[in-house]
């Protein structure tokens, strides 16, 4: 099951409260707003971290450029709306937003 | 693959609206049926006619009805969603259409997969 | 599965849900509902909506029993986050851990939020 | 007291529409002057005349209008967020109207509260 | 200066934002979903005991009510549209939302 | 004042704002932006928006200026919080800690969030 987050993780809960739900192994992709989760160095960056451990992280490409985020936590992988595309192939899809 | 599209928002005030258009774009570049976007709670407003933003900015109802006729995705609105919002037959863009919740099922049920766009 | 996330009356989204569940529950047999946040409010005993002019759909959820929408899910913390118990719910329900919750819906088709 | 009311949230969808005509009301009521409503980003959709909930709810645009007519209030919508969203002439409810940006700050500066309702 | 809240604690951090910017002194109003900040016996009961120490807190009842919240945290005090009229009245308005 | 809280995209609030503060700026003396939470993102530099199809409009920060409206204030905490510092904005801007701004919110006649 693919997981969207489209919120920034600042100003709402849906980041945290998607993360207890998460089943291991399945794969979450930020966008919209979301993709300040994924900036390197903010106070999220713990929380990506050990969601890594866990399950693959991706961000969509074209919002973090739209938000001029040019560092992403290590990591976590960047796709164009192909790239989403192809998560939505592979896998069902929970968005949370 | 066949894909339907749920979009839960309206144009402009919340991103959702882009995000679905341009994942319908890439799913269809890549071979993909987008079969039908159905628009629910404010989403209904994608498709007013009256619409009618600055000439250097997108068109969000023209781009919808675009992409009916090139590529067959059936643009459908909730009736009750839409009288709520004064969406009607008067103010529709060609390739859009409204009707029942009913009509959801149908595209949950047939196509492989459902994509929540919202906010 | 539909999930209920939002608080009642502040925004449409819960009422519209409903709207939506009930509809489907016509058309397909296995239909699952989560409250998970503040979705869990939707639910909460005594609400008077007259006051603020919007009509109450408390419950309409009652009703869900009718249409063999019996699965409804409520995320153990968002009920102990807000003080809440299932005492204090218009409807029976089945607290789940969100380990439980996350399982389940991995197994599902098509997911939608409210 | 004069009173200007900015309003940035459509019908039905967030309760912000709903709480500022509560609130007019009252303040009406209490002896007070609401001067203007004035409607901004998504808030113009408070006025299409089309909008045609169930009958047991309540209907939003027929209710500013009336507040209009009977207290003189100005339900006024920005004309750039109205474009963006399909507001226009055709389809304003009795006692609305479609202005610019300016006349908000005129309303901040002419009453003597500036009450904003949001989401 | 009246700062209004509309949003519920449990989802945003409008509130924890207000709070930060009082003036000690200054009306706090929760009205909509602001209401459930209030609601006594909840994770942020003890954020609004801090609050009440410094500034007078108030709740919209006719939202309380569409809500079910009939036991509210002691000191904060229910007013109806009226009432949010007459803190209005009083103050100029910082709307959070 | 007008208060700019939301990020910048996902929603239209800051845009639009912009929009509102640019017509104001030609009527009133003084004026001044609070940049608040996610609002700091709306002055981040290197946006590119080419690949989501929307126009973007971090530049236009930079005309205000030229309106006059020169007390633009962006809150310490937020900017901390999501590792920014005055260097990655756009714009010179006055960093203030939470207080200052609360007594320059409590001497304003009408305040606007967006």
């Amino acid at each position: 099951m693919l997981h969207t987050i489209n919120k920034s993780p600042f100003e709402t809960t849906t980041f945290e409260t998607c993360i207890r739900f998460l089943v291991p192994g399945d794969p979450v992709l930020f966008i919209e707003d979301g993709v300040y989760a994924v900036q390197s160095g903010n106070k999220f960056s713990p929380t990506i971290e050990r969601v890594l451990k866990t399950n693959p992280v991706f961000a969509l490409g074209p919002d973090l450029d739209a938000r001029g985020i040019g560092d992403i936590a290590d990591g976590v992988e960047s796709v164009d709306y192909e790239g989403f595309v192809g998560l939505v192939e592979e896998h069902q899809v929970n968005s949370w937003f | 693959m066949k894909i339907g599209i749920l979009l839960k928002e309206g144009p402009y005030n919340h991103q959702a609206s882009d995000t679905a258009f341009k994942f319908a774009e890439a799913a269809i570049k890549k071979g993909h049926t987008v079969d039908a976007v159905f628009l629910y709670n404010d989403g209904v407003t994608n498709v007013t006619k009256l619409m009618d933003p600055p000439q250097d900015d997108r068109n969000i109802a023209a781009r919808w009805s675009e992409l009916s006729q090139k590529h067959g995705v059936e643009i459908l609105a909730c009736i009750a969603a839409s009288k709520r919002r004064g969406i009607s037959d008067d103010v529709l863009v060609e390739g859009s259409a409204i009707t029942g919740l009913g009509t959801l099922t149908d595209i949950a049920i047939r196509n492989d997969r459902l994509v929540t766009f919202g906010d | 599965m539909h999930v209920l996330r939002h608080a009642p009356h502040g925004t449409i989204y819960t009422y519209e849900g409903l709207e939506m569940i009930l509809i489907m529950a016509a058309y397909e047999q296995d239909l699952s509902v989560v409250f998970i946040g503040d979705g869990v409010y939707a639910l909460k005993k005594g609400q008077d909506t007259s006051g603020i002019s919007i009509k109450g759909f408390s419950r309409t959820f009652m009703a869900l029993d009718g249409y063999d929408v019996e699965k409804l899910y409520v995320d153990r913390v968002s009920l102990e986050e807000r003080g809440l118990t299932e005492e204090d719910l218009v409807v029976d329900v089945k607290v789940l851990d969100a380990e439980e919750t996350g399982r389940l819906m991995q197994e599902q088709d098509v997911i939608i939020h409210h």
